[in-house]
C-alpha cells in the first residue's frame, strides 16, 4: 500500500509537470483559442463560409416557394 | 380451493424470510433518505428501489436461473440436476454450490434443464449482467462525468492536483488498517476486499462501484450504498475536521484571482492525460480513458451533439440501469452481515483521513511556497464533486462573507477525481496480480 | 450469365413463398392503418415494418443461424449437421427440430459450423432475443408508462379502482372461453395459450407482450397486433356497448369535483403498491416494480433528468426496437393460421366483456353508495390510455354538453393499468406453475 | 381462472383500502406537501441556499471576468 | 521494492512494443485532424480515440479474454491451457491459435480458466462484439440518417437518380482493380477483401462499416478510417476532377426549379424502396431496410418521437460506440501492414472514378435529354452527404455566381446512399456466397 | 463484377420507373397532401377534435382549481 500511494502521488506530480509544460507551450503562441475549423483551408468546404451559407439560404428559399 | 393455496403458496407473505423483510426495511430507509433527505437521489432511489425489487420473496428478480430452479424447482428437477452435478439428495445452496462449480458443457445442461422448467434469470440479474458484471455502466457514467467537468480551475492552478492526490492518503491507509484489523482477527476482509473497502474514502461513486465489481462482488452492494452515502453526508462529516485542523486566520486566506485558461489548453488536457495513463498505468485506463474521452468531446467543440448525448441520455439511462443493478446486491445475506458494519465503518474513517490529509497537505504547502492557499480547499480533494467544493466554499463565507472559494476549490475537487481513478488503477494492479 | 442467375437465385422474387408474400399484404396493411388511420402508429409502424423485414424471402431477418444454415446451406453443411444430428440425410424442418433437441455443447457446435459457413443469427432475431426473448422491454415501456402516469384522479376518488378490477373480468371470462371452445374441439389453444389471449383483454400492450413472451411465444405475433388494434379501434368497440347498458339518465350523472391529492401522497402510493405486490404477488413484481418505478421517479421530485429519459429517449429506443421484434414473430407459418383468427376473435369478445364488466360494476356501485358514478367511466377501467377514458368523455358530453368525465374516466383508468399488470402476475403465478 | 379473478379483485379492493389509509394518514399533518429537500437540515449543504447560490453566482462571474 | 518492480512491470512503458506506440501515434493524427482540421469529427474522434485506448500497452482492452490470458497469464494458466489445446509448452500466438480452433465446449472451458484466473473481454472488445461483431450500430446509425434525410429534390427529379447509380461504379471498378494486381502479384487481398475495400468509394461510412464485418473483419479499421478520411477530403479530391471533366459553360447550365412534391410521394416512398428491395436484393435488406424505416418515421409524420429520438439520442449513443469500437480494430499487427497503405491508396481511386463516372453520366444524360443537367451534380452522386452536394454547388457558383445547385445536388446525393446500399447488397450476394 | 453493376444500375433504374410511376399516381388525385390521422372518420375519437380539446381543457382547468 506504501508503493500504492508512492505511485498515486507520483502519477499526480508527473501530471502537475506535464500541466505546467502544457500552459508554457500554449503561451508561446499567440493566446488564440484553437482555430474553429471553418477558418481552416481544408474545412473551408466543410463548414460553409458566409457566402455559402447565403447561397444555402436562398437555395432552401427557393425550393420551399417554388409552387 | 387448491388453487387458492397455489397462489398463496406463490405470494411472497408465505416464502418470506426475515432477511428479506429487513432488507425491505433498509431499502425503504434509503428511499426515504434519497427523496426526503436528499441523498444523492440519482442513484439512492434506484439503488434502493431495486434493493425492494430483489429483496421480494419468491420472485428470485436477482438471481441467477440455476438459483430460481434450485430454490424453486419441483422435486424432478432437483433429481434432475442432482444427477448432473453426480450428487444425491442434494438442494439448496449445497446443490446450487456443486453446479455452479461444474464444468461449462455441464453448466449450460444444467440451465438447459432450468429453462425448460420455465426458470429464467431474474430481471435484476440480467440488468446487473449486463450494467456492472460486464464493467460498462460505471464507464459510461465515467465518461458522462467527463463531459460534464470543466478542468480549468485545475489547469490555472496546477498545484491543486496536489491536494487531491492527498486525499487519495484516505483510500490506501484504510486499506491498510482494514488488513490490519483482519490479521488480528477482528474483521474478516481479504486484501482485495480491503481495496475496494478503501476506495469508498475517493468519494466517487462510479469509481467504487467499478472497482468492487472487479475485486469484491459480494461487498458490492455495501460498499455501493456507503459511497453514495457519504458522499450525501459530505456537509456533515467534513466541517467539524475542517475547523479542527485550521485556525480562523487561515480559513481567511484570499487566493488570488484564476488565471485565464485557453481552449487549446482544455483540449490538450484530457489528451495529455490519457497518454501519460496509457504509458504509466494500463490498469487504470478504462476508467481515466473513458474520463478523459468524456472531456474531449466537450472542450474539443466538434463534437457537440455527442457530449451532449453522453451527459443527458447516455448518462440517465446508465444511470436506471446502474442502480437497479447496485440493488440487486442489496441480497439479505450479503448485506446482513458484520462485514456490512464493517464497511460502514472503514467508509467512514477513509472519507476523514481523506478530508484531513487534503487539508494537511494545503498547509504543507502553504510552507513551501509564497502564493498561499487555503487550506479549507484541501478538502475538496476527496471529490465528491461539486459537494465538497461547495462546502470548502460555505466554511470560507464563515470566516469572511466575502472569501468565495468556489472555484478555487473546484481545482482540487475535479483533481480527486482524477485521484481516485488513479488510486484505482493502482490497487488493481497491485491487487489483481 | 453464371453470376446473373446467382443473383437472380438469391433474389427474393425466386425464393419468395406465398405465405410470405401474403404476410408482407398483412404488415403493408397495418402501416396503412397506422399511418392514415392512426391506429396506435407509436407501435404498430415499427410492428408492420419489422413485419415486412422479417418476410423478405431469402433474407432471413427473423430466423436464428441454425435455422438460416438449414435453410440456405450449402449441401456440404447440412452433411455435416446430419452427422452432428445423428441423422440421415434430412434438411428442413426435420433437421432444424433435431438440432435444436442437442445438448447445449452439441448445438453450440453446429452453430460454430453455421457461422464458419458464414451465417448468422438475422437481424430481427437479434433484436427479438435482446429485447423480448429477455423480458426487458416491455418492462422498460412500463418503467416509462408510469413515468407519464397521473395517479392523482384514482388516489382522489379510490372506488374507481374497483372499475378497473372489474373490467379485468374480461380477461377471466376469456381464458375460461378459449379453454372450453378447445375442449370442445372447435380450437386448440393451450391453457398456456389462453391465458396470454385473455390478456389482450387487459387493453395493455406491453403487459400482453409480456405475458405472451412468458406464456405462449408463437402466438406473439398476433396477440400484440390484436391488442393494438383494438386499443386503436376503443373509440368504435366501446360506444355501443356503453349505450346499450346505460340509460340516458345515467350518463347524465355529474360527478363531484375531485378532492386536492397532496404530493405526499403521490409519491408514498408507488411505494405502498411496490410493497403490497412484493408481499402478495411476485410474480407480477417485474412489471408493477418497473412501474411504481417510473412513478416513483416522476413524483419524488428529486430524479427529474431521470424521470424526463424514462418518459422521453429511453422509452422512445425501447419501442422503435419492441415494435421491430413484435414484427420477426409476424412470419407465414406462425401468423397465417386459423389460431390467428381465433385470437383476433376471442381477443374482441375480451375487450367487449371487460368494458361491459366495467360499466356493471359502476352501475352496481351505484346501489350501495350515496356518491353516484356515472356508469360511462366504468368503460375505462379496460385502460387503452387515454382513448378510453376520453371515449367516456365523448359520450358523456353527448348525453349533456357540461358533463366533463375526463378526468374521473383517468381514475378507472389508470386502474385498469394496474388491474391488468395484477391479472397478469396471476396468470403468470397459475398457469407458468 | 375463478380463483384468479378473485385474486385480482381481493388484491385490488386491499389497494382501495391502502389508499383509504394513505389518505387519512397523510390529512393528520398538516396539508404542506412533501418539504422540498432543500429546506431540510441535512441537505443545506447539498441543495444551496439562497446566500450560497448568490455567492457560486458572483464567484462564478468574477472567474469569468478575470481576463 | 518488489512491488514497486510489480507496479513498473505492470506499466505501460515497460510493455510497449513499437508498433503500439506507432498506432498511438497515428491515433493522435487522427485526434487532430477530427479537432482541428473538422475531418469528419463525430466519428474520426471517437475512433481516434478508441485507437489509443486500443494500443494502451498491457491493458489488451481490444482483446477477447483468451487473448488477455495467453499474453499476461501466469505459467500456471499458460500450462493449464496448454494441456486443454492439447499441446505442449506452446505460448503467445501459436497457443492461441489453437485455441480458438478448439471445440465450442472446449473453448468456453479454456474461457473459464481464463476468468478463474481473473481475466476478461477488454472493454473495447466488448463494445466491438456489441455494436460491429452483431453488424447492429451500423444499421442503426442507417436508421438514424434515413430518419435525416429528405427525398424530396430526388423524387422531384427521378433521373439524378442515374447519376447514384453512376457513381458506384468507382466501387466495381476499384474491386476488379484490387482482384488484378492481386492476381499479378502486386498485392494480397482476397475478392472478400476487395470487395469491402471497394465500398470505400461508395463514400458512406456505415454501409463501408458493414460491409467490411461480414467480408473483411480484419481489415475493418483501415477501411473506416480510408472511408472518413477520404469523405472529409471530398472538398480536396472532387475539385479538380469535376474541373477536368467539364467545360466552363457546362458547368454554368442553370436547372430548372424542382417540382414540389407531396407528403404523399414521401411516405410512400421509402415503402415501395422497401418493397422493391425485399423482393429483388434481400441482402440489401438489413441496410436498406432501416434507411427506409427511418425515413418512413420521419415522413409519416405520426410517430414524431420516434423519429426525434432516431435522429438525435439513438444516433449519438451508437456513434460513440460504433467509433470506439473501430478504433478497436486500430491493432498494430493489423494496420501497420502494406495492405493498409493499398487500401488507402484503392480507396481514394475508388473515390475518383465514382466522381468521374457521375460526372460523366450525367453529361451523357445530356445527350439523350432536353432538359439539361448541370454535371457538376453528377460528382454528388458519391454521396458522403451533404458534402459532396455542397462541393458541386460551391463549383457552380464559381462558374456563376447566381447558380444554385444544391438542391439540385441533393437529389444524386441521396441516390448516392441508396445506390452504394445496393451496391454493398449486391457484394454481400455475389462474394458471401 | 460486371454483373454487380448491371445488377446495382438496373436495380436503380426500376426504381427511376417506380418514382415515376408513384408521381403519376399520386398527380391522379388532387394535390392534398396525405390527410392527417385526425380528420379520418376512425381516428375522431382518438385524436380529440377542437370540442373535445376545449372540454378537455376545461375539465383540466377545474381539476387544477378546484382547491
Ligand atoms: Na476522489
Ligand atoms: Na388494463
Ligand atoms: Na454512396
Amino acid at each position: 500500500m506504501f508503493y500504492g500511494m508512492t505511485t498515486v502521488v507520483l502519477f499526480l506530480l508527473l501530471l502537475v509537470l506535464a500541466m505546467r509544460v502544457l500552459a508554457w507551450f500554449v503561451s508561446l503562441s499567440p493566446t488564440q483559442a484553437v482555430k474553429p475549423a471553418s477558418t481552416s483551408t481544408l474545412a473551408s468546404g466543410a463548414s460553409p463560409n458566409e457566402e455559402t451559407v447565403a447561397a444555402i439560404a436562398a437555395a432552401v428559399k427557393r425550393y420551399r416557394d417554388r409552387t | 380451493m387448491e388453487k387458492l393455496l397455489l397462489l398463496w403458496s406463490s405470494s411472497g407473505l408465505a416464502q418470506a424470510e426475515m432477511g428479506q423483510v429487513v432488507m425491505i426495511a433498509v431499502c425503504l430507509l434509503l428511499l426515504y433518505l434519497a427523496i426526503n433527505k436528499g441523498f444523492e437521489p440519482l442513484l439512492l432511489l434506484p439503488i434502493g428501489f431495486g434493493g425492494v425489487l430483489a429483496n421480494i420473496p419468491g420472485a428470485g428478480l436477482a438471481s441467477p436461473v440455476l438459483e430460481n430452479a434450485v430454490h424453486f424447482g419441483s422435486a424432478a428437477l432437483i433429481d434432475q440436476l442432482n444427477l448432473l452435478a453426480g450428487a444425491d439428495n442434494l438442494s439448496g445452496k449445497a446443490l446450487l454450490h456443486l453446479l455452479e462449480g461444474l464444468a461449462p458443457a455441464d453448466r449450460l445442461l444444467a440451465e438447459s434443464y432450468a429453462h425448460a422448467a420455465g426458470f429464467s434469470d431474474g430481471m435484476l440479474y440480467q440488468f446487473y449482467s449486463v450494467a456492472i458484471g460486464s464493467g460498462i455502466a460505471p464507464l459510461v457514467i465515467f465518461m458522462g462525468v467527463g463531459a460534464m467537468t470543466d478542468f480549468g480551475p485545475l489547469l490555472a492552478n496546477p498545484k491543486t492536483l496536489i491536494l487531491g492526490a492527498a486525499a487519495q492518503f484516505g483510500i490506501f491507509a484504510t486499506v491498510l488498517g482494514a488488513v490490519g484489523l483482519s490479521a488480528l482477527g477482528l474483521m474478516d476482509f481479504s486484501l482485495a476486499d480491503a481495496a475496494a473497502i478503501g476506495i469508498i474514502g475517493g468519494a466517487d461513486g462510479p469509481t467504487a462501484i467499478y472497482v468492487s465489481s472487479i475485486l469484491a462482488p459480494d461487498l458490492l452492494g455495501a460498499i455501493a450504498v456507503a459511497a453514495y452515502s457519504y458522499m450525501a453526508l459530505v456537509p456533515l462529516i467534513q466541517p467539524p475536521i475542517m475547523r479542527a485542523l485550521t485556525t480562523v486566520d487561515e480559513r481567511k486566506i484570499v487566493m488570488s484571482q484564476l488565471r485565464d485558461v485557453s481552449r487549446r489548453e482544455k483540449v490538450l488536457f484530457p489528451i495529455i492525460l490519457l497518454v501519460l495513463v496509457a504509458l504509466l498505468l494500463p490498469d487504470a485506463a478504462p476508467l481515466l480513458g473513458m474520463f478523459c474521452l468524456g472531456n474531449l468531446m466537450r472542450e474539443s467543440g466538434v463534437v457537440d451533439r455527442l457530449s451532449d448525448t453522453a451527459q443527458n441520455a447516455l448518462i440517465n439511462i446508465t444511470t436506471i440501469f446502474l442502480g437497479l443493478s447496485v440493488g440487486a446486491k442489496l441480497v439479505a445475506d450479503k448485506f446482513l452481515d458484520v462485514n456490512t458494519l464493517g464497511i460502514l465503518a472503514l467508509g467512514i474513517v477513509a472519507f476523514s483521513i481523506g478530508t484531513a490529509a487534503g487539508i494537511l497537505m494545503a498547509k504543507c504547502l502553504n510552507l513551501f511556497s509564497k502564493q498561499k492557499v487555503n487550506p479549507l480547499i484541501g478538502s475538496a480533494g476527496v471529490s465528491a464533486v461539486p459537494m465538497a467544493a461547495r462546502v470548502s466554499n460555505k466554511l470560507g463565507l464563515e470566516a469572511d462573507p466575502q472569501n468565495f472559494l468556489l472555484m478555487h476549490a473546484m481545482g482540487p475537487n475535479v483533481a480527486g477525481v482524477i485521484g481516485s481513478a488513479v488510486a484505482a488503477g493502482v490497487m488493481i494492479a497491485l491487487v489483481g496480480a
